[in-house]
Formats: C-alpha cells, sequence, structure tokens
C-alpha cells in the first residue's frame, strides 16, 4: 500500500504554515454550509471554494487529488443508485421516479462537496499538527499521545504489511480461497504480535531518552491569522448569501 | 462500510454523534486511567490502534471474487474490551476520514456509532455469551467476529435509511435496500472474518501465549 | 527446467512520475550467477520487482526460460514457479510461527502432496544447511538463520531462478559466509542466481556477470572490467573494489585477482 | 563535561541463565572512539545495554565522567544526561511523525525552556547534516535518513557519551559515508563515540582503540595490534582486516596502514 495520497500532499503543502484552528474553521465551515444551505447552489459552491483553494494557493497536486478521490468515490456512487433506486408503488420490484432521482441527486450534490471540505483540511494540515491543536484545545493528554502514536506506527506497520503481503503473493498464497485464508491468517496474527514488539522495544528506545510517563514535545506553534478568518467569514458569509438569495 | 461526508442531514448527524459521544467519553476515562497507572500503556495503546487501522489492508477471501476486508472491530473488541474499542476505533475512524477520505467528520459521529461501539459491545457480548454458556473459546471468537461485522453493517444500512426514506416504501423501504445491497457481500464476509478470527486466535496462541496472558485471555 | 533470464527493453515509470527503468536489456544464462549493482535510487529494487512480477513494466519484456512472463493470473502463477525473489529484510518473507511450517508454505500452494511437500521442505533446508533449525519457531531465530530460512522458503518451490536483494547485508562475517556458502550449493544444483547488492567486493568475488545500473539503464559485463573501468564508477557511484585497487597499484592484471586469496596469492613470494 | 567511561568488573546474567558478561574492564579517555567488536551471541548488545542503564549489572559499576551510574530512579535520570544509546532499527526510536517533535522529545524531558529546546534541535540537526529533514514526516524517509534522526534525537540531550550499535549496517556506501562524516562532527565536537560493529575494517579505520568480546570477557588495545593477533581473530571468530592482511604479505608494518588510502599510499611507487 502506497502512503496515503493526502498525507503526502498535507506535508508538503504551503499551507501548512497556517494555524490548524483557522484551516478547521475553514473546512467545517463549508462542510455545514453545503449541508444545511439548500443544495442548489450551495452545494455547487462549496465545492468549487474547496477545490479552488485546494488546486490554488493550497498548490495540492491534481495528481494527488485525483488518486485521493478515487476512495470515496466507490461509495458515493454506490450510495447514490442505492437512493435513485425507489420500490414500485405497487410493492413488486424495483424503479425509478422523478422524486428519488431528486433525491440521489441532492445526496451526491452534498457528499461531493461535504467530502471535498474535508480533503481541503486533509490535504493541507499534517496530523501531527492537527493532534498538537487538539492538545492545546483540551483534548486529554493520554487520547492524543495514544492518537499520535496510532499515526506514527500505522506507517511502520502498513510497510510492513506490504511486504509480508507481497512475498506471500510471490509464494502463491492469494491464489485459491484456501490459501488465502490461511495467508490472511499467519499476516493478521504476524501484523498484531509485530504491533505488540514495536510498542515494547518503542518503550525501551524511549527509556533511554527520560519518558516517565509524559510524551511532550516542542510542537511548533502555528499562530492563527486574523487575515485569514476574516477571509473565512466573508466566504462563508457570501455562499450563504448567494445560496438563500438564488436557490434553483 | 463508511457513511461518506455530506450522506447525513444535519439532525441525523447531530443525533448520532450525541448518541456516540458518551461512549467514546467513557472510553477516554479508561485510557486516561489507565496511562495514569502504567504510562507504557500508551505505547501499547497506540500500537493496537495502529494495528486496527491496518486490518483494512487485509485480504479477505469472497465469494464474489473480488477482495473484501475485515472490520475488525470484533477482534479489538476481544482482545482491548469495547470502552476502550470506542477511543481507538474513533482515532482510527477520525485517521480513515482525513488521510484516506473515507468517512467523513459530520459523519464521524454515525460511524462511530455502528463501528466503534455497537459493533464491538455486540461482538464482546455474544463472546462473553458463549463463554458463559460453557462454549468453546473458538465458538465465542467466531460468534464475536462475525456479529459484530453484521451488527456494524445493519446499524450503517438503518442510519441511512433513517436519512433517505424510500419515497414509496419509507424507512423500513429504504432500510430494506441498503440492507439488500449490502447483504450480498456482507454475510458471507462476516462468516470470513469469524474464520479469520479463529484461525488467528489459534496462531497467537502458539506464537504470543504471554501478549495475550498479559491481555486477560 | 531452463533459468536462462532474457530481458529486453524493460521500462518502468510509476503514474505521474519520471521513468525509473529505461530500456534495459539483461541475458544471463542458465545457471549463473549475475550480481547487480546500483547505488540507491539507481532503480535496483524496481527492476527486481518487475523481475519477480510485482511490479507490471511500461514496456518491454521479460522471458525466463523461454516463457515470457504475462500478467494475468495464470501467467503471474506459472512465473512464481520459475522465479522467486528474496528481499532484504527476512522478517517479510518470515509469516508462520515454526520453520518448516513456513518453508511449507509455497509448496503446499503449488497443490503438491503432503509427502512432496515434506521432501521439497527437507531438500531445501538441506540446501540452506537449516535442517537442524526445522522444529524451532521463527521469533526464535538469529538474524543470519532468519535469512537462511527465509530463501529456504523461496528454494522449497524449485525455482529455476533465484533473485536475491542484498542476501548477506547486516550478517556478521561468519553469517555471512554461511550464506554466500549456501548460495555456493544453490549454484552447484544449477540454480540461476541474481544478487543485488551495493557490495563491490563482494560482487567482484562471487558474480559470473555484473549489471550496473545508472539512472534506469543497464550495462552488463565481466565483473573486472567493468568495476575496473573509472567511467562506469563514477557514473554509478561506485567505489572501485579494493582488490583491484591494489592490484592496479601494485601492476597486476585485474582479471588475475577477485578477491582477498586471490590476491594474497598473487602476492606470494613463491608466485 | 568529561566523557570519561571507566567499566570495572562489570558482569551480568540473566536471572537463571549463564554469565553473559564476566568481569568486564574498559577504559575510555574523554573525546575518543572505541569500536567494540564481537561475533553475535558474544554480549555485544548486552554490553551497550548495560552501558545504557537499560540493563542491571549483577556486579561491577561503570564510571563516566567520575560519576558512578546507580540504578535509582534519580540516578539513571542523570546517567541519560551523560550517556545516550542509539540502536540498530531507528523505528525503536522514533515515536513521532514528525521530527522536529521527535528531536526535541529528550530536550524536553531535561527540563529545558522552549528556546533551548529549539537551540538543542537546531544544533543536533545540523550536526547530523539533517536540518533539511526537520519539517518532513518521519515515515516519508529513507532508512539511513531515519537512523541519523534517531542519532540527533541522542545528541540533542547533550551527552558526554555516545553509544551506537551497527550505525552503518544496512547503509548504503553513500549514506554510510553520511553517517561516519556525522561521527566525525561528533568527535570533533568532543563527544565520547562507542560504536558496536561487525565490520573488522570499518573498525580499523575509524577506531582509536577496539575491545574484542569473546564470550563475555573483553580484549582491548590498539586496532593495528589487536586486529591484527592471529589468537585474539580466532578466539573471537573475526576475519583479519584485508589491509592488515595485505600490508603483512607486502612486509608492511601493521600501525602504517588502516584503510585503503593510507595501503595505497604505502605502496605508492614514491614511498
Amino acid at each position: 500500500m502506497s502512503a496515503p495520497a493526502l498525507d503526502v500532499a498535507a506535508w508538503a503543502s504551503p499551507w501548512r504554515r497556517h494555524s490548524p484552528g483557522d484551516k478547521v474553521l475553514l473546512s467545517l465551515g463549508l462542510v455545514i454550509s453545503a449541508l444545511v444551505l439548500p443544495p442548489w447552489p450551495a452545494s455547487l459552491l462549496v465545492t468549487l471554494v474547496a477545490l479552488g483553494l485546494m488546486l490554488g494557493p493550497g498548490r495540492t497536486p491534481a495528481h494527488l487529488l485525483r488518486r485521493a478521490a478515487r476512495g470515496p468515490a466507490a461509495f458515493i456512487v454506490l450510495g447514490t443508485v442505492t437512493i435513485a433506486i425507489t420500490w414500485r408503488t405497487d410493492g413488486f420490484g424495483p424503479t425509478v421516479t422523478d422524486e428519488s432521482l431528486g433525491n440521489a441527486a441532492q445526496t451526491l450534490a452534498h457528499a461531493i462537496a461535504g467530502t471535498s471540505s474535508v480533503m481541503l483540511l486533509a490535504a493541507t494540515t499534517p496530523m501531527t499538527d492537527l493532534l498538537a491543536w487538539a492538545r492545546r484545545r483540551g483534548v486529554p493528554e493520554a487520547v492524543v499521545d495514544v492518537a499520535g502514536l496510532t499515526y506514527r506506527l500505522l506507517f511502520v506497520l502498513l510497510e510492513s504489511i506490504g511486504e509480508v503481503r507481497a512475498a506471500q503473493t510471490a509464494r502463491l498464497g492469494y491464489t485459491t480461497r484456501r490459501a488465502t485464508l490461511r495467508s490472511a491468517t499467519t499476516l493478521t496474527a504476524a501484523t498484531l504480535t509485530r504491533a505488540f514488539d514495536r510498542s515494547r522495544r518503542l518503550e525501551a528506545g524511549l527509556a533511554g531518552r527520560g519518558f516517565e510517563g509524559v510524551m511532550r514535545t516542542l510542537a511548533d506553534q502555528r499562530p492563527s491569522s486574523r487575515t485569514f478568518v476574516a477571509a473565512t467569514l466573508a466566504m462563508l458569509a457570501a455562499v450563504s448569501a448567494i445560496s438563500l438569495a438564488l436557490p434553483w | 462500510m463508511h457513511i461518506a461526508e455530506g450522506y447525513l442531514p444535519p439532525l441525523h448527524a447531530a443525533a448520532w454523534t450525541v448518541a456516540a459521544a458518551p461512549f467514546v467519553v467513557h472510553g477516554a476515562r479508561c485510557v486516561v486511567r489507565e496511562v495514569r497507572e502504567r504510562p507504557e500503556s500508551r505505547l501499547l495503546l497506540g500500537a493496537a490502534g495502529a494495528f486496527t487501522f491496518v486490518l483494512s489492508a487485509i485480504k479477505l477471501p469472497s465469494v464474489t471474487g473480488s477482495s473484501s476486508h475485515p472490520t475488525g472491530t470484533g477482534l479489538g473488541a476481544v482482545l482491548f474490551r469495547p470502552p476502550v474499542m470506542a477511543v481507538l476505533g474513533a482515532i482510527v475512524l477520525l485517521f480513515q476520514a482525513l488521510l484516506l477520505a473515507h468517512g467523513g467528520i459530520t459523519t464521524l459521529g454515525a460511524n462511530v456509532f455502528s463501528m466503534a461501539v455497537v459493533g464491538p459491545w455486540v461482538g464482546y457480548g455474544a463472546y462473553r455469551a458463549c463463554l458463559r454458556l460453557g462454549l468453546a473459546f473458538p465458538v465465542g471468537v467466531f460468534a464475536a467476529l462475525s456479529l459484530s461485522d453484521l451488527s456494524t453493517y445493519v446499524v450503517t444500512s438503518v442510519q441511512l435509511g433513517l436519512a433517505h426514506p424510500d419515497p414509496t416504501g419509507g424507512v423500513l423501504g429504504s432500510v430494506g435496500e441498503f440492507l439488500g445491497i449490502f447483504a450480498l457481500t456482507q454475510i458471507p464476509l462476516a462468516v470470513a472474518e469469524g474464520l479469520l478470527g479463529v484461525l488467528v486466535f489459534r496462531v497467537l496462541a502458539r506464537i504470543a501465549p504471554d501478549e495475550l496472558s498479559s491481555l486477560g485471555l | 527446467m531452463s533459468g536462462e533470464i532474457e530481458v529486453t527493453g524493460l521500462s518502468f515509470a510509476y503514474t505521474g512520475g519520471p521513468p525509473v527503468l529505461h530500456q534495459v536489456d539483461l541475458k544471463v544464462a542458465t545457471g549463473s550467477r549475475l550480481a547487480v549493482l546500483g547505488a540507491n535510487g539507481s532503480g535496483k529494487s524496481t527492476l527486481l520487482r518487475c523481475l519477480s512480477g510485482a511490479l507490471r513494466p511500461t514496456g518491454g519484456q521479460i522471458v525466463i526460460g523461454g516463457n515470457e512472463l504475462s500478467h494475468t493470473r495464470a501467467g503471474l502463477r506459472e512465473h512464481r514457479h520459475r522465479l522467486q525473489l528474496i528481499t532484504q529484510d527476512p522478517d517479510d518473507q518470515l509469516f508462520s510461527a515454526s520453520v518448516r511450517e513456513d518453508v511449507s508454505f509455497g509448496p503446499v500452494n503449488q497443490g503438491l502432496t503432503d509427502d512432496e511437500v515434506r521432501a521439497r521442505c527437507d531438500e531445501a533446508l538441506d540446501l540452506l544447511a537449516a535442517t537442524h533449525l526445522a522444529e524451532r519457531p521463527t521469533h526464535q531465530l538469529s538474524f543470519g538463520e532468519r535469512k537462511r530460512v527465509a530463501i529456504a522458503g523461496a528454494v522449497a518451490m524449485r525455482p529455476s531462478v533465484l533473485v536475491l536483494d542484498e542476501p548477506t547485508a547486516g550478517l556478521d562475517p561468519a553469517a555471512g559466509q554461511e550464506a554466500t556458502a549456501a548460495l555456493d550449493r544453490l549454484h552447484a544444483a544449477g540454480t540461476t542466481l541474481v544478487m543485488a547488492t551495493h557490495d563491490v567486493d563482494l560482487a567482484l568475488a562471487w558474480a559470473d556477470e555484473i549489471a550496473v545500473l545508472t539512472a534506469g539503464s543497464v550495462t552488463q559485463g565481466a565483473p573486472a572490467v567493468l568495476l575496473d573501468d573509472d567511467h562506469t564508477l563514477a557514473t554509478a557511484r561506485l567505489r572501485r573494489p579494493w582488490v583491484l585497487a591494489v592490484a592496479a597499484r601494485l601492476g597486476l592484471p585485474p582479471d588475475t585477482v577477485r578477491d582477498e586469496a586471490s590476491l594474497l596469492a598473487a602476492l606470494s613470494p613463491g608466485a
């Protein structure tokens, strides 16, 4: 499994210098606008703003964005089809009506707008910045520490899973259903024992650097920008005004 | 099976978040207490969270021939108990939303409720019930993994059905539709996941007996 | 089974990226030993993964023993009977609880009978001098032992070509010698061996031919020639093997020395 | 701060097991470089872990800069200001996905102010030539880069002694050179360096003194003497560094050569 596209984008993003809190406000503001405002044109506007900010000032590479969108696209399409299909009034068999199509279209618009807005945060803010921000916002230290370690170790484990799976594939481990189940079993058990082993070795490694229960580090402060916040609020106000004044 | 961002109306999103919150807060208290008593358990919990995340990179055999993946909530519940899984599950779902655009922020509450609360509790409940009934350990593990997988999918279908009632069939009709669409893939997958769990514990009993006993198994 | 390797015009690029391999040609005779040398980023591991079938080349073809690698399910399955890749970290290849279980993984998947599987395991463990490890749990083995068991797991599938990434890296001298001794036995058994390595001294001492990778292109030739060539060494960012450096300083012909023993012999008062 | 190491009568055995270290004496002057050599199972990593305070010896004492290591909480804390151990796998030490946060962990635990912590991080990253990595995530770094960042995390605590287990293992030649260049800068800054290694050639080229571990006992001495001594090499299962083998054959005095460059210089027609 290659590194998640959004993670790669976030660490290279020029928007990393902006405060995570400011970007959370922007992203959540867009998500909520898309959800509560009349879907047309709010969803369209939100999608355009989110994509425009990502590809414009956020300078997210388009190929990473395409790669990141592939995962959610499958589910969004499947869910939309499910909503579009309805029961015939006589109760026998599926059909498609104007109303069900309208519902499906509206949900599709919401999903695209919402996913784009979340991706705006995800593609410009590395997880460690968000966790440092959460710590300052009063999320319990223990939970933030566990989340931080989860984030670090998941890449270590992903790498090892990828390598082990490649080795199993090379030895014909996924050719039959029985072989697949056997491979999945050994892969799961091996991954779990590696996870335990990693945590023990990391504990020993950290003990040498004075780990006595507190996991504090010097996190970079990324101060909130009044301009950024003001621009965000103005943009959200504009989206709301347009959507309320010109509903389709 | 994650509900994507934008799929739930604001009220639904809020309601599911409120429903999931007490479990996550309770789990967070457990984690804080655990870490206060044994500081190094941070590392074990972090590794457990990472393990839960990467389980979705493991391929399971499926009927259709396409690949599918274990949900892992049942395995986590047996290994680490439901309260802790509520927190680890919430962290993993947040990471999946932000690293993979899988799931969402406003739908996080609903996803946490089905995958990090109902799934683990149903699985753990089934596991305990089996043991209490005097059934063998592998039966309990099979029940835990397959039922937590199934219950997660039923709850997700209900969440989607409530949010998008069918114009003619109403809520029941749409729940049925979602159940029907996912049943094809999900029931065999639940069986495969249950089977996987039994085999994994058999291997673990041989290669990691100390770890299992330290987890109280 | 013939273990001849013929690679022609092999190219590879990751989606959206620059070419990693560019029109690579490679020819290895059945039963011979090729060392692949190249700095990090030269495309070495990409080449290995193309050879193993894990990566699908964007151009060119790979022919093993007259059979062209095709990236269909059946094609890959056949290819894996012919060629096995052993990566650097043995832990990536050892996933079962005990050594015998692990070594039997490939043969079982090949659909052999129990007796055949057992025979293959015994043979592979014997070739790797690991018979005494068969009943041990994998996690109790030393690094060098794990490395040998990982090779045994591939050997048990009886491939005609074995590709090894840095088989001696991280081993202490004794374990390194055991690993090269095992490779010698596989060579004697007729297996075609391809080894990727950073170690120019090892490549000179071990290989029949070498392939030097520079920015995705390959130059293939005799070890004593290529590893003594200033231009090749400089562009591939390799250092000259020390025996060749010493031989050059002392005016010995480069093709008479290939390792410490032969150099010392050439220097000996009686020579 | 003085980085003198004095180990006297150090013994260690796991509960119920045979002695792993037996009456080990070791003396390293401030600012000098010691290479610890020994085959697998000779007690090398046990010695390193005793030095770091992670294992509690069953006998003997360890004195760093005049301060005896005491296994109390406060004693261990002080000891870690003086001595830092870097293990072989950098993933055992890197717990944060952010390089800068990871390097800051030790100094923050030392109770320094934010400004001091920042200065320590910058200094450590600079010494390890890793400043350009500070804003990169750990999981995007190569093995060699992760290794340097792990060393930076220890260096940021400004220990007077740095103990490294196989710092060049698994690195390609270029990354290996970067690692040894970083060690040279630490040496120039006055840090006492102890390196455990399998590589006799590296030990001869790099170390001021070497300590050879054989079955839990230590022989300490000059590299050119110990590594040219048949008895020591045989009992410790080490091979003779090739420059010494060549020098012996050519009748050059062993203490005039320590690496390829000095050997070639000694062989040059003008010499």
